[in-house]
């Protein structure tokens, strides 16, 4: 390991480290014991403000066009490759970012639980995935880091060991590994045709031979390879065990929703449609109208649902499937602006719904409140989780100045430069779901007035809870003021898109 | 059809039939005794092959000598198993779930 | 120095707010007495802004600007020739309903709610002062929000049923507005009209023109309260608190109008069937609002309906630009002087119904009667008044102007027959209702006074000054009887009124008129009813999904092998297993195997 | 020792002389003399491989005899993965046995068996020439029946029932042998190889036997039933034996005939190719049936064999593309390692969990209030393997099936790996949940009868892991696959 393998331009272990940051500490923890809570935490702690630290290192670098490189044999004629781009910072900025406060708020949130241990070492090992996925530099890296997230995540949606719990993680399985088959049976069929595929920005050469000589297999291909990641970016046939793996602890809901998996199957969809077959040869084979279609149904559908379920936590599931595809319409609707909008959306989505996902969680663990009826007054006795949750609440509906209504305007634009107009009717609709499920719930938040054996005192959550809560909501509101700031999300998302779309 | 051949037939038909009894007998005593007759029918295929050239080729009779030496060997575990296999079977309260390996 | 008083003035507010909010995490007691002192300071928070358009802007110098290149998309405010006068009547209101409700020394019986008020307010005067002068789509659209879901605070503050009910139609037709300002917003965007000042010529050009106009129009029409769209501002007014709907009537409501002279390609292309139809829906709206508002039993009720029948003026004047693209400079400047003039005039009466509870019995009685008489002349339009001055102007720029062949500037002195009418009616209610012990003359006077004195004043200078292509009426013979025999009419009608009533000639909903015959805010009764039917089929619907769910499920398990099938699969397996079971198996398979390889080549 | 093919010697002859010292000895020092033997003869075997994989196969003639009597011992690269395979297996499941008496069935000719059983394997690997195949395989049969017998009373039945199908088999298999030496006049592996492609002789009958003798002994599908109870009811060690190393010296002694001796045939390469499908869904069928722990394992035995029956068809599917091979041959070699450590694993953890709470019936396990942690976790990381998830060989194995499969233009073959994957997923899932659940009824929990030592707890985890390291080892294992692979049929 000399000091020219962390150099930050050509071949250097910098993308390896990343990984390791996680998975290391991950590993370490199996091995604590349940009361080793001090240890456990320093642990966990370190490797996450480690590679915060890491990726703010990376940021301006690979920005000026650096691209570190790790690459390995790992099956015959084929490498793992882990590469630093901005896209693969985007993602793992947010997954770091997120990574550090939920493992604040699950040390708290844990307290009273056992099986702590495996929690947090489950929980790095996701992370560790994530990343892996984020920095993956072709096709069979990819594949290899998103099947590991999903054997990671089946132990976290069984934590509780519940039947229910048991029952949620075994349907999440059995989704996401038929997600799996798909996946793999792509990128064999891509691989085997058109050599190992390296993720190249305006779409891989290998593959537009490929796609020219036989474009019936391109197209079979495409289709797998989306329907595989469609699982887990829960497009609208295959969302099923989205809000059924809400049983999990507010943590690991947080996760799935926000930091990982979710993110990961978009995020595996914007590799596809932009670093392998590159955006002309997608419309050329016509494979990205039904995605487009295909998105703006399940925005509908989400928001549709997510009106009618009175449990929370299943309500913010519906409004993820659809929010998640707001980011497969950006990239499918092909113009630099809507990629863009997509690409920033993924971000914003992640820190607005994880606020959600922890103001929920202080909810229910608190005050034994879980469904949106139940609310009703809860803004006087904790009115910083519930101004929390109102800057989630308004940012998913897209009202400035919080994030949400940065990428819904990016979106917007992006709709009618590609000449759309109807897109932005689907968004504007979305948006008026939304509302019509998130403003009776704020409402009802701070001016319904509670149930009268309801307790009047203030009773804040722990510091534990709360600080991870409130620096999400202000992220959130920040990441929508400073939108025009160098390196914010928005600044790196138009970056990109620049790069996808030549000219 | 020469002797050779004529031998090489009955071997093989020896051999076959001793198959299919071993293959669906239900009783083991009768599927151990078709195992020897196999064993014999095997054995006369290679003697038969030996006896092609003259003098008859030695290394096939070192087959059949091997060949006779495993028979003998599995015929002897084959009857001690036996034995343990019906005492298990008639002595109740064994959970003999696997039985007279007549188990699923 | 403009731009940082321009901060100052933005930044303020917001720092009152959030000092307000972030009071509430301290000790009960040490919170309360924060929060009192907060309140304190909130009404200075108009002054800078009231600063700000005093600034000697003469000489071409550039006008105070402020831009923040990093924020959002970018966002930069100008306080342009239209904001000057909008802003400096939107702050004295402001400052005067602030100091309405915080510096009275007996604190009014909300107590703690105060705080509540006061932050909601501020944030309402940010919002409403932004989109005034937001030089940019984005920030216009930022600031509208911004004041839109303030205002819903200020409607549902007393928590009755009535306020939340209320808050739910204005948050459904605010959030409708909103939606279709978006979509308008980026549709001019994308015709290139990012900066506010280029927009109109964008619109113009853009091939989505009629969508715009369309959007715009529903969108800010929520706002201005326009015929379909008014339905909110009748229930938002009794709910809120008195402050709080002279801000609302007074400035909020201007909002709209500043959109639609931001947006609406006035003076562009000549829109006839748009044009024609706002004034049309304009002209309906403010006369069916008089019979209605006559019809009301709550003096609030009556001032809100008298508010949609001026912006139904206000909105003709508008509709007159949009269809006749030469007036559009002159209705644009009397749009502006109208709004200054309804801001103060009908600010002051609303400020004027606490202000006459406390002080109507005491010796400041004669003083309360006399400013509320004035302010009620004003709004009708009596000569002298700051009325005559918003009236002459919007006569004269729609000269000559004929709709479905009745000429304009007949039509739109009724309007002010109409609103001598219900004023009538106000004063007949304020007259009757029972006044409240005497108070000794505090803040929440001197604040109407201020209100009152200024709604006097500053509508003329400001016209004079400010706004070239508004004229002033002269002091002649003729345009002092063409602006006060509408007022004489709607007396002469009145008094004929009240003799009928008198002598019991009328039925009796028309004689006692007690708000049941037609409820506050009409047309959203039969809407809500509508609503309600709608979701009883929806829940119907779900229900009957459930059932037919829970039998497609009991069939799938009757379906499922039962146990008799199951003990069948596990010995046929059995047999399958046993030795001479998988003997036969694997003869049958050699027998195949052989016979395909003796067949095969 | 520095001369290898004087190790081709140690490492048969090793286990042998063990087989006696143990067969002497008293109890008392049966466990640290089994130790150190194991120990001895894994290094052996792992200095061959590791030799065999830098320069090339090796060969020695016994004693210095000449072919057409003596014994020659040749190991080229595919011997030298079982051989490996089977050193690494053996001394975990050495240590193992060495700690706990209930795993070698508490009888003291536990050793003296499973060092035969070891030696009978090794020979089988480095055997050159066809008859010492056939009698090393033997060794192993007989040995492995008298292992299965250790299981006391309910092992008997299967004990004997597999006696049958070892008997049945080499008899058939004497005979393919007997019929290749008559037309190839030698018994020399290469040498028969050469003569019998040259003489174009029609071999067709011939691999008929030889897939039925050594499909009996493989348990592949409609031959499979023996298998289950024989490695149900054996003991820990035995089972864990049998499953990953026994069942696999079949599949060797196949290859080398298929590849080696007769040559390819297409027809009979599609028939195995649909056994082997056939076997993954039945198999999984089957154990996703089963109520007790022990079976469900063996039954995904009979499921993951018949991923190994995939090499056939892709290869005579091939028709010569280097790269197809390539792939076939590393994943066939990657499916071989990882299903062997990681069934060896999984059938240990199923036993420490039997010997601590007495019972292997999954409705019971139900009960256990705290299942001992490292075992949940060797089972978890066992059926990363076994499912063929990333990063475990389970799916480098896979995935260069899949290739292969893709790459030859045959998809069909790539829904065996695919669909299978899904199948072990649901069947391996079923005990787990049973362990990760918390037990409904707390009334009844499960008391832990016998207290298990570190090393018991810990061995399952160890063998899991190495499948999961080994998954990222890269092309190494395809290499040492395809050293001195076969003259017609290889890369």
């Amino acid at each position: 390991m000399s000091a020219a393998d962390f150099s930050l331009a050509g071949p250097s272990a910098v993308p390896l480290v990343m990984v390791l940051v996680s998975l290391v500490p991950g590993t370490l923890i199996f091995f604590l014991g349940e009361d080793q809570v001090r240890l456990r935490s320093a642990l966990n702690l370190s490797a996450a403000v480690a590679k915060l630290g890491l990726v703010a290192l990376l940021v301006p670098a690979v920005v000026d066009g650096a691209r570190p490189e790790w690459r390995a044999p790992l099956y015959p004629g084929v490498d793992l490759v882990l590469r630093a781009e901005p896209l693969s910072l985007l993602f793992a900025g947010l997954s770091a970012v997120l990574w550090l406060l939920t493992t604040v708020y699950a040390i708290g949130y844990l307290e009273r639980y056992s099986h702590r241990s495996r929690f947090f070492g489950f929980f790095s090992l996701c992370v560790a995935a994530t990343v892996g996925i984020s920095f993956s530099g072709n096709l069979v890296t990819f594949l290899v880091f998103f099947e590991l997230l999903t054997v990671t995540t089946y132990p976290l949606v069984a934590h509780w060991g519940t039947a229910e719990a048991v029952r949620a993680a075994r349907l999440y399985l059995f989704y996401t590994l038929s997600g799996g088959m798909s996946l793999l049976a792509g990128v064999a069929l891509l691989t085997s045709r058109a050599g190992s595929v390296d993720f190249e920005a305006g779409g891989a050469g290998a593959v537009r031979r490929f796609a020219e000589e036989s474009p019936g297999t391109a197209v079979v291909a495409f289709g797998l390879l989306v329907a595989g990641l469609g699982v887990k970016a829960a497009l609208f046939p295959l969302h099923g065990w989205l809000p059924r793996a809400m049983v999990a602890p507010a943590p690991v809901s947080a996760l799935l929703h926000a930091v990982a998996v979710v993110k990961a199957g978009v995020f595996g969809i914007v590799r596809v449609v932009h670093d392998v077959y590159g955006v002309e040869l997608a419309r050329a084979l016509g494979v990205l109208a039904p995605l487009l279609a295909l998105a703006c149904v399940t925005v509908v559908y989400g928001s549709v649902l997510a009106l009618r379920q009175d449990d929370l936590k299943r309500r913010l599931a519906y409004s993820t499937v659809s929010q998640v595809s707001y980011v497969t319409l950006g990239i499918a609707m092909f113009s630099e602006a809507g990629a863009a909008g997509g690409l920033v959306h993924l971000v914003h989505q992640g820190l607005m719904k994880i606020t959600l996902f922890f103001c929920a969680g202080i909810f229910a663990e608190l005050l034994g409140v879980k469904t949106v009826s139940g609310l009703a007054g809860v803004g006087r006795r904790m009115p910083l989780t519930a101004a929390a949750f109102t800057v989630g609440a308004l940012g998913m509906i897209g009202l400035p100045p919080v994030a949400g209504f940065v990428s819904k305007w990016q979106l917007g634009q992006g709709a009618l430069d590609a000449g759309r107009p109807e897109l932005l009717g689907v968004l504007l609709l979305s948006a008026l779901l939304n509302a019509a499920y998130f403003l009776p719930a704020v409402c009802a938040l701070w001016f319904g007035d509670p149930a009268d054996d309801a307790p009047e005192h203030r009773e804040e959550a722990p510091a534990a809870l709360l600080v991870p809560t409130l620096t999400t909501a202000l992220l959130s509101v920040a990441a929508g003021v400073a939108a025009g700031l160098p390196y914010s999300p928005l600044w790196m998302s138009q970056l990109i898109a620049d790069g996808v779309y030549p000219g | 059809m020469s002797t050779l051949e004529w031998y090489l037939w009955v071997a093989a038909a020896l051999l076959g039939l001793a198959c299919v009894r071993l293959l669906l007998a239900r009783d083991p005593l009768v599927r151990l005794i078709a195992i020897n007759v196999a064993g014999s029918g095997s054995l006369l295929v290679l003697v038969a092959l030996a006896a092609r050239t003259d003098p008859p080729d030695p290394v096939l009779h070192a087959l059949v000598l091997t060949g006779i030496v495993i028979t003998v060997a599995f015929t002897g575990v084959g009857l001690v198993l036996l034995r343990r296999a019906e005492e298990a079977a008639e002595a109740p309260g064994e959970d003999g779930a696997a039985g007279n390996g007549e188990g699923p | 120095m403009s731009t940082a008083l321009f901060a100052l003035a933005l930044l303020y507010p917001l720092a009152l707010t959030g000092a307000l909010a972030l009071s509430g995490t301290a000790s009960p007691r040490r919170a309360a007495a924060a929060r009192r002192l907060l309140v304190r300071c909130a009404p200075p928070a108009a002054v800078p802004f009231v600063l700000l358009t005093l600034l000697p802007s003469a000489g071409g110098a550039q006008p105070p600007a402020l831009a923040l290149p990093w924020m959002l998309f970018g966002t930069s405010w100008e306080l342009d020739g239209l904001a000057r006068p909008l802003v400096l009547a939107g702050a004295l209101l402001y400052g005067a309903a602030l100091a309405a409700t915080a510096w009275p020394r007996p604190a009014p019986e909300e107590g703690a709610g105060s705080a509540g008020l006061t932050a909601f307010l501020l944030v309402s005067l940010v919002g409403n002062m932004g989109v005034c002068t937001a030089a940019d789509a984005v920030t216009f659209y930022l600031c509208f929000a911004l004041m839109s879901f303030a205002a819903y605070g200020l409607v549902v503050h007393h928590r009755t049923r009535e306020a939340r009910r209320a808050g739910r139609v204005y948050l459904v037709l605010a959030v409708a507005s909103e939606t279709a300002l978006l979509a308008a917003l980026l549709l001019v965007v994308s015709a290139g009209g990012v900066r506010l000042a280029d927009a109109p010529a964008a619109v113009a050009g853009s091939e989505h023109l009629h969508w715009i106009v369309g959007l715009l129009l529903a969108g800010f029409g929520v706002k201005a309260g326009t015929l379909p769209l008014h339905v909110w501002l009748p229930l938002a007014h009794p709910a809120a608190p008195a402050a709080a709907s002279a801000v609302l009537s007074g400035a909020m409501v201007k909002a709209g109008i500043v959109g639609w002279l931001r947006f609406l390609p006035l003076g562009e292309v000549a829109l006839e069937g748009w044009g024609t139809a706002l004034v049309l829906l304009a002209l309906a709206g403010a006369f069916l609002a008089v019979p209605v508002g006559d019809l009301q039993r709550d003096p609030k009720v009556v001032l809100a309906y008298s508010t949609i029948s001026q912006m139904g003026f206000l909105a003709s004047v508008v509709g007159v630009a949009l269809a006749v693209p030469e007036l559009a400079e002159a209705c644009a400047g009397a749009a502006v002087v109208y709004s200054v003039h309804h801001g103060f005039a009908k600010g002051a009466l609303f400020l004027g119904v606490p202000v006459w509870k406390h002080f109507g019995s005491a010796r400041t009685a004669p003083l309360v009667v006399v400013g509320m008489a004035g302010a009620a002349l004003a709004v009708a339009g009596a000569p002298l008044s700051s009325g005559a001055v918003g009236k002459y102007a919007a006569k004269h720029a729609v000269e000559g102007v004929t709709v479905l062949g009745a000429d304009l500037t007949q039509l739109l002195p009724l309007v002010a027959t109409g609103s001598t009418l219900l004023l009538l009616r106000f004063g007949v209610l304020l007259a009757r209702a029972d006044l409240g012990p005497g108070h000794r003359p505090d803040a929440e006077l001197w604040a109407w006074l201020l209100v009152v004195a200024t709604g006097i004043a500053v509508p003329w200078s400001l016209t004079r000054r400010w706004v070239p292509s508004a004229d002033l009426p002269g002091l002649e013979l003729v345009t002092l009887w063409d602006a006060s025999w509408p007022i004489l009419l709607g007396l002469v009608i009145g008094a004929a009124w009240w003799a009928l009533s008198a002598r019991e000639a009328l039925p009796s909903w028309a004689a006692h008129p007690d708000g049941r015959a037609v409820s506050p805010g009409d047309l959203v009764v039969p809407e809500e009813a509508l609503l309600r039917r709608a979701r009883r089929w929806a829940a119907g619907t779900q229900e009957r999904g459930a059932r037919s769910r829970a039998a497609a499920a009991e069939a799938a398990r009757r379906l499922r092998p039962g146990p008799r099938e199951l003990d069948a699969a596990r010995s046929a397996v059995r047999a399958v297993h046993s030795w001479s079971g998988s003997g036969a198996v694997l003869l049958a398979l050699v027998a195949l195997v052989v016979l395909a390889l003796a067949v095969a080549p | 020792m520095n001369d290898p093919s004087a190790l081709l010697g140690l490492v048969v002859l090793g286990p042998l002389a063990l087989v006696l010292v143990t067969g002497v000895l008293p109890e008392r020092w049966l466990p640290p003399v089994g130790l150190a033997g194991a120990a001895g003869t894994s290094a052996a075997a792992l200095v061959l491989a590791a030799h065999v994989g830098r320069s090339g196969p090796v060969g020695h003639d016994l004693a210095g005899w000449g072919p057409p009597l003596g014994i020659v011992l040749r190991a080229d690269g595919l011997s030298a993965l079982f051989l490996a395979l089977t050193a690494l297996v053996g001394a975990g499941v050495t240590v193992y046995a060495a700690s706990d008496r209930a795993a070698t069935g508490d009888h003291p000719r536990f050793w003296p068996l499973w060092f035969a059983v070891w030696a009978g394997l090794d020979a089988v690997y480095v055997a050159g020439d066809l008859f010492n195949t056939y009698v090393a395989l033997e060794v192993v049969g007989l040995a492995a029946v008298g292992l299965v017998a250790l299981g006391g009373g309910p092992a008997w039945g299967p004990a004997l029932r597999y006696l049958f199908v070892a008997v049945l088999g080499s008899t058939l298999l004497l005979v393919a042998v007997a019929l290749v030496y008559a037309q190839a006049g030698t018994l020399e592996l290469l040498a028969a190889g050469e003569r019998l492609a040259s003489s174009g002789w029609d071999s067709r009958w011939a691999a008929v036997l030889v897939v039925v003798a050594l499909g009996l002994k493989a348990a592949l599908v409609p031959m499979h039933a023996w298998l289950p109870p024989a490695h149900g009811s054996a003991p820990t060690a035995v089972s864990a034996v049998l499953s990953a190393l026994v069942v696999k010296a079949a599949f060797f002694v196949l290859v080398r005939m298929w590849f080696w001796v007769l040559g390819p045939e297409p027809v009979l390469a599609v028939v195995l190719g649909l056994l082997g499908a056939l076997a993954v869904l039945w198999g999984g069928v089957l154990a996703l049936a089963q109520r007790h722990l022990k079976q469900v394992v063996a039954y995904s035995t009979v499921a993951q064999m018949g991923y190994l029956f995939l090499l056939f068809p892709l290869t005579s599917a091939a028709a010569g593309d280097p790269e197809v091979l390539r792939a076939a041959w590393g994943g066939t070699a990657a499916l071989v390692v990882g299903h062997g450590f990681a069934k060896a694993s999984l059938f240990l953890s199923a036993g420490t969990l039997k010997s601590v709470y007495g019972t292997d019936s999954l409705s019971e396990l139900a009960r256990v209030v705290r299942p001992l942690p490292s075992v949940v976790m060797g089972m978890g990381v066992a059926a990363v393997t076994l499912a063929g998830l990333p990063p475990s060989l389970g799916f480098a194995g896979k995935w260069q099936l899949v290739v292969a499969s893709v790459g030859s233009g045959q998809w069909g073959w790539a829904a065996v790996p695919i669909g299978g994957g899904l199948l072990s997923a649901a069947y391996l899932l079923k005990p787990l949940t049973v362990m990760l659940r918390e037990p409904q009824d707390r009334a009844r929990p499960l008391p832990e009868s016998r207290s298990a030592s570190l090393r018991v707890r810990y061995a399952p985890l160890l063998l899991a892991l190495v499948p999961l390291v080994l998954g990222l080892a890269g092309p190494a294992l395809p290499d040492l696959a395809t050293t001195g692979g076969p003259p017609g049929g290889g890369p």
